[in-house]
């Protein structure tokens, strides 16, 4: 047998070499972004596109969309996020037939539609950490595309506070002998910092613009009302306080924004500064600002930064995770990993919710995927360290023993309009159908969920003796939905006085008390002016 | 750790009546043509819209420093804050009302705390007749004592409403209010988006919001968004005199300049 | 357009005085409340948004089972969720205790 | 937008050879005339292709209308009339007018009438054309008399049909359905008469081009009024008790006689 070791070099030289009169010093320029990529990228080749939650090489994005389907066809294309109308004309051009991603939220009715059309085949909806982890298994990438601040002349770059997954794509690819091509804002002499050294590093091109960023993580105040004001109470009293909860990831919603507005209010008032809510897995959210500067937090770790933040996170390197340069080094890889295995809760919202728990975004006509939830939103077997929520949510007096993470799902029982969040059966389960899938796109398994919180208030499905009585607490916070008028009065009585079922009186929670005036910031403004004036909202958070 | 806002009350975040409440001395606010008087648009339900039983404008009597006083303040709220047959009679029967107590030698301070987009499409033509009388009735009663506007809620004030406020003698503005003639999405639909992009929030503000009335004199005082602030304000207005003059022209740069470079002549960032 | 509905509940509590909350804002509804003499109350329900009669009644006959109190309620409505409008009637009930 | 000429037709039948007032914007006319032995000034807006402002260029209320307006009315001599010419399409829709403060110049032509009227001239207004919102409140509303030719394409809102459609987010048909049913939100004179706001409704020949027997049937209508001047001195609130505003405001009347029971304890 005639053993070769090293295919995968000798065919990224070939590719190399065919583009050689375009490069100098490793760097072609931006009008040759087209042949150099026609030139680069075989049939069938797995290209990894920088798609992420905020962060977009669109420029190379652009270029690829452009390129020959009779040259450059049968792609697939492996990309976080599905995000911009170029990711879905790659579909339509018959440049690329197959995907793997986690998350389409803008392009998620379009891609529906490429898949019904027999377009695109999808090979699998992911969470982040999972579609990183298959790259450096069976998705390892041919080519990968990506975007950062800066590059030098050696090719080390800065990712800047949105460095999110630049480094693991760039990981995966450079050392399996893949091609690593960045497109940059700009060449300095010298990186702010160096992200991500040059010799991972293949071809540099100077985009014809800044990449796309996009603020996903500014909730402005003004839009909190009084009922999100309620259940983020409820959340305080009947989970943070009882359970001590410390480490804790949220999701990107508003009622969670409620959440961190309340803490240097509401929260101050129980005397939980100290005690819960002091290391967060989390975006730079605006809406921390307050809680940070009472006190309350000791440390932030980003999966990628917010537009306006720089400044006062640069401020604050005593709470976030900041190069020598001063500004946030994120990583979405190692703070998934850290949401997954060191934070003891996770809450966030839904859109629907079934009777056993099982929660879903994903709606008719969609396929949105759903990011990082699935990840943070279940109880990681291999955890061996313990705390005190981890073990509460456990009642075993076994030897042997182990924890469990405290996973809530917080939602209205009505969306605006009159639909019911809690449903007999989840869209999700038509959807998957309709759409091919292997799987009908659950976000957050019933059985990992360990609370339900409504206006109505909470459920402790973790007390559950067993799955009747889990209904039966469900349906009695799922207030005037058909689930909810499913309750028995009687055995809803029963429930709390156990302790499986607490509504607001039973927490000391009084509804009157219920309003804006809790909220530490009632507006972007104030915000600003918690910062000193270090929070520099995008335009269209200014009202003043 | 000091935390200043949480010690503030905001105005801004309040109702009308919680408004008028603010302005008026503690315990002192009593209310004319309640809610449960049920005084409500009957030209709405026609239109599709739920009528409010205030009409979204609340009158309420009290003292402001020990001085009689009356508080006409709009919800932004409801329908924009919008002024229509109820409002405007509210707003108009109460200047009439104070400018008779100062002929009678027993003065009552007046107030209007507005926060609306003008005019009531819903009503518009009873909405314009009592416009007209408040114009009016504002320039009579500040023959005799001044009257203050308060713009310190979400909307600001647009529309014929606009109006009065500039014929008032000293105007409040915080620095979230607006005051123009013209809402940004009327302009942007009369004359298209290169003339104003009503998405284009500092935009908006930059050419009508509170910072920029004071900067020109509009407004004689800006304040925070807070009650206490609000009310020293109101009682320094009081104070100040109350010179009725002709309103004429200030410098403003060449109109014939294009768009963004008049505006920069203005000192309006963009 | 507008619909207009009409409730009763049988009643056993009474309430001291009268109470105005919340605005007929977007999502958001007012609501008027006062005491009723006879040991019934009555609610009339305004709203923009149609169809929803059986999600009034729920929500109301809730509040009722929990408040058997005798009053007379009018509730002004723009869209108002259902957890909105629960938590108006508590406010507009403390209020009026 | 075709630009009306209307205001300055009138303008010009009723001054005749009177001499215009100076020192005013091309877009403001103002002459002292006389009716019938009495002292006029009237005063009109008018379309002015040239205008500094781009968008107060068709006739409609502007920075310089505003100002303009009012230092014409200002300058009114004493024991002279008003008369106040209408046909305004709108206020100026202008991002420059709003920074500059559009609200503040139309304050100032309607001060300026407000005082006039409270100091003792008579102002009489005459409607010939469109009339509208902030425009219409800022040049002609303030008159204590008001009359209004009868014509269909005098229109009187607060707001253009397709902006009203927009911000209501209802169909034209639906818009012009609801001003039947509802007066409030007609955009005709006839309409707006029964508010009690309009003294006189005017059938002339040609509203673009006034006859001689037109013009004249006006003039003998400024005339009967100046020689009852306090009829042209009335302020609006009276208009509440115009015998068509006495069914048609009664919500007004009712409102304000409320307040004025409960104002006191």
């Amino acid at each position: 047998m005639n053993l070769a070791w090293n295919t995968r070099r000798r065919r990224k030289q070939e590719r190399l070499a065919r583009i050689s009169g375009l490069v100098r010093d490793g760097r072609f320029a931006a009008s040759d972004a087209a042949t150099v990529l026609q030139e680069l990228i075989e049939p069938g080749d797995r290209v990894c596109l920088e798609g992420d939650n905020q962060k977009q090489a669109d420029f190379l994005s652009r270029a690829l969309a452009t390129l020959d389907p009779a040259r450059v066809h049968d792609l697939h294309l492996l990309i976080s996020v599905i995000g911009r109308p170029e990711h879905i004309a790659l579909f339509e051009r018959g440049i690329a037939s197959q995907v793997d991603f986690s998350y389409s939220g803008p392009q998620s009715l379009r891609l529906a539609q490429q898949v019904a059309d027999g377009r695109v085949r999808i090979g699998a909806i992911h969470t982040y950490l999972e579609l990183f982890a298959r790259y450096f298994v069976d998705l390892t990438p041919d080519i990968a595309l990506i975007a950062a601040d800066e590059a030098d002349a050696a090719g080390n770059l800065y990712t800047g506070p949105n460095t999110e997954e630049t480094p693991t794509i760039a990981e995966a690819t450079a050392f399996r002998d893949g091609i690593v091509i960045v497109q940059v804002n700009r060449i300095v002499d010298r990186c702010t910092r160096v992200d991500i050294p040059g010799d991972w590093v293949d071809l540099v091109v100077v985009a014809d613009k800044p990449y796309e960023i996009e603020p996903l993580f500014t909730r402005d105040p003004e839009l909190i009302d009084d009922v999100q004001v309620l259940m983020a109470m409820l959340v305080l009293r009947g989970i943070y306080e009882r359970h001590r909860v410390r480490s804790l990831n949220h999701g990107i919603g508003f009622d969670t924004a409620a959440i961190e507005l309340i803490l240097p209010t509401y929260g101050e008032r129980l005397g939980l500064r100290g005690e819960v809510c002091t290391h967060w897995v989390l975006n730079p959210h605006p809406t921390l600002i307050p809680a940070i500067e009472s006190g309350w937090v000791r440390s932030v770790h980003c999966y990628g930064g917010e537009l306006g933040m720089e400044r006062y996170v640069a401020a604050r390197p005593d709470i976030f995770f900041t190069g020598r340069d001063g500004s946030l080094r994120s990583n979405r890889a190692f703070c998934q990993a850290a949401g997954l295995y060191a934070t003891d809760l996770f809450i966030g919202s839904t859109l629907q919710i079934d009777r056993d728990a099982n929660s879903s975004t994903a709606t008719l006509g969609r396929i949105a995927g759903f990011g990082g939830a699935p990840n943070l939103g279940s109880d990681p077997r291999g955890r061996r360290h313990s705390s005190v929520p981890w073990l509460e949510m456990t009642s075993s007096d076994e030897e042997v023993r182990r924890g469990r993470k405290i996973v809530v799902q917080l939602v209205e029982t009505f969306q605006e309009s009159g639909v019911p969040t809690f449903v007999e059966r989840l869209d999700a389960v038509e959807l998957g159908r309709s759409a091919g899938l292997p799987l009908a796109p659950v976000m957050i398994y019933g059985d990992d969920v360990t609370h339900v919180v409504t206006e109505e208030g909470v459920a402790y499905l973790y007390r559950a003796r067993d799955i009747d009585e889990r209904r039966a607490a469900l349906a009695a916070i799922a207030g005037v939905t058909k689930i909810g008028l499913g309750a028995d009065e009687g055995r809803t009585q029963a429930l709390r006085s156990s302790g499986v079922v607490a509504f607001p009186e039973d927490l000391g929670v009084r509804r009157n008390e219920a309003n804006r005036t809790l909220l530490a910031a009632r507006s972007v403004r104030d915000l600003v002016e918690w910062s000193g004036g270090l929070y520099d909202p995008p335009k269209r958070f200014r009202s003043w | 750790m000091t935390a200043p806002l949480l010690l503030t009350e905001s105005f801004a975040e309040r109702g009308a009546r919680e408004r008028a409440r603010a302005l008026l001395d503690p315990q002192s606010f009593r209310e004319l043509i309640g809610p449960f008087e049920r005084i409500a648009s009957p030209y709405l339900a026609a239109q599709g819209v739920v009528p409010q039983s205030d009409d979204g404008t609340v009158v309420a009597r009290g003292t402001i420093a020990g001085v009689r006083a009356c508080v006409v303040a709009t919800d932004g709220r409801f329908l924009g804050g919008s002024i229509g047959e109820i409002g405007g009679a509210k707003i108009a029967g109460a200047l009439e009302l104070a400018r008779r107590d100062a002929q009678r030698g027993a003065p009552t301070r007046l107030v209007l705390a507005l926060d609306t987009g003008g005019i009531r499409l819903q009503e518009a033509n009873l909405g314009i007749l009592a416009v007209s009388e408040i114009c009016d009735a504002i320039v009579a009663l500040r023959e005799l004592m001044p009257v203050i506007a308060v713009i310190a809620g979400r909307v600001g004030v647009y529309g014929g409403l606009s109006l009065s406020t500039a014929l008032c003698s000293e105007i409040i503005v915080s620095e979230g209010a607006r005051v123009g003639l013209n809402g940004p999405d009327v302009v942007e639909t009369e004359s298209g988006i290169e003339e104003m992009d009503s998405s284009d929030r500092p935009l908006i503000w930059g050419v009508t919001g509170g910072r920029l009335r004071f900067r020109q004199g509009f407004a004689s005082e800006l304040v925070s968004d807070d009650v206490p602030a609000i009310r020293a304000a109101v009682e320094r207005a009081f104070q100040a005199p109350n010179e009725l003059g002709p309103l004429v022209a200030q410098a403003f740069p060449d109109p014939r300049l294009e768009r963004d470079d008049f505006l920069r002549a203005m000192e309006i960032e963009l | 357009m507008i619909e207009t509905l009409t409730y009763e509940f049988v009643a056993t509590q009474s309430v001291e005085h009268r109470s105005h909350v919340g605005v007929v804002a977007s999502g958001n509804c007012e609501i008027l409340l006062e005491p009723a003499a006879d040991g019934r109350s009555a609610v009339v329900v305004r709203t923009s948004v149609n169809g929803f009669g059986g999600t009034w009644q729920a929500v109301l006959g809730r509040f009722f089972a929990r408040n058997p109190v005798a009053v007379q309620i009018e509730i002004n409505d723009f869209g108002a969720t259902p957890a909105v409008v629960a938590l108006r009637l508590e406010q507009a009930l403390e209020s009026a205790q | 937008m075709s630009a009306s000429v209307r205001g300055r037709a009138w303008f010009e039948r009723l001054t005749g050879t009177a001499r215009p007032v100076g020192g005013l914007p091309p877009s403001v006319l103002a002459a002292d005339t006389t009716v019938d032995g009495h002292a006029v000034r009237a005063v009109a807006v008018v379309p002015d292709r040239s205008a500094r402002f781009a968008r107060a260029r068709n006739g409609e209320m502007g920075i310089d209308e505003g100002f303009g307006v009012a230092a014409a009315v200002n300058g009114t001599p004493a024991g002279s009339a008003i008369l106040a010419i209408v046909d305004v399409p709108g206020q100026a829709f202008g991002i420059r007018e709003e920074a500059v403060g559009l609200q503040r110049a139309l304050a100032a032509s309607t001060q300026a009438y407000i005082r006039a009227r409270r100091g003792g001239h008579p102002v009489l207004t005459l409607v010939v054309g469109k009339a509208i919102s902030g425009a219409f409140l800022a040049h002609g509303l303030q008159g204590g008399w008001i009359g209004a030719l009868d014509d269909a394409e005098i229109e009187i809102h607060v707001m253009s049909e397709a902006a009203v459609a927009r911000v209501t987010r209802m169909e034209r048909d639906d818009l012009a359905r609801v001003a039947r049913e509802i007066p409030a939100t007609a955009r005709d004179i006839r309409t707006f008469a029964t508010f009690g706001a309009v003294d006189r409704i005017f059938a002339v020949s040609d509203p673009d081009a006034p006859s001689d027997a037109d013009v004249a049937e006006v003039t003998r209508a400024f005339a009967e009024v100046l020689r009852t001047p306090e009829l042209a001195r009335r302020n609006p609130i009276e208009r509440l008790d115009a015998p068509g505003a006495l069914h048609t405001r009664a919500l007004a009347r009712r409102v304000r006689d409320e307040l004025q029971a409960q104002w006191d304890v």
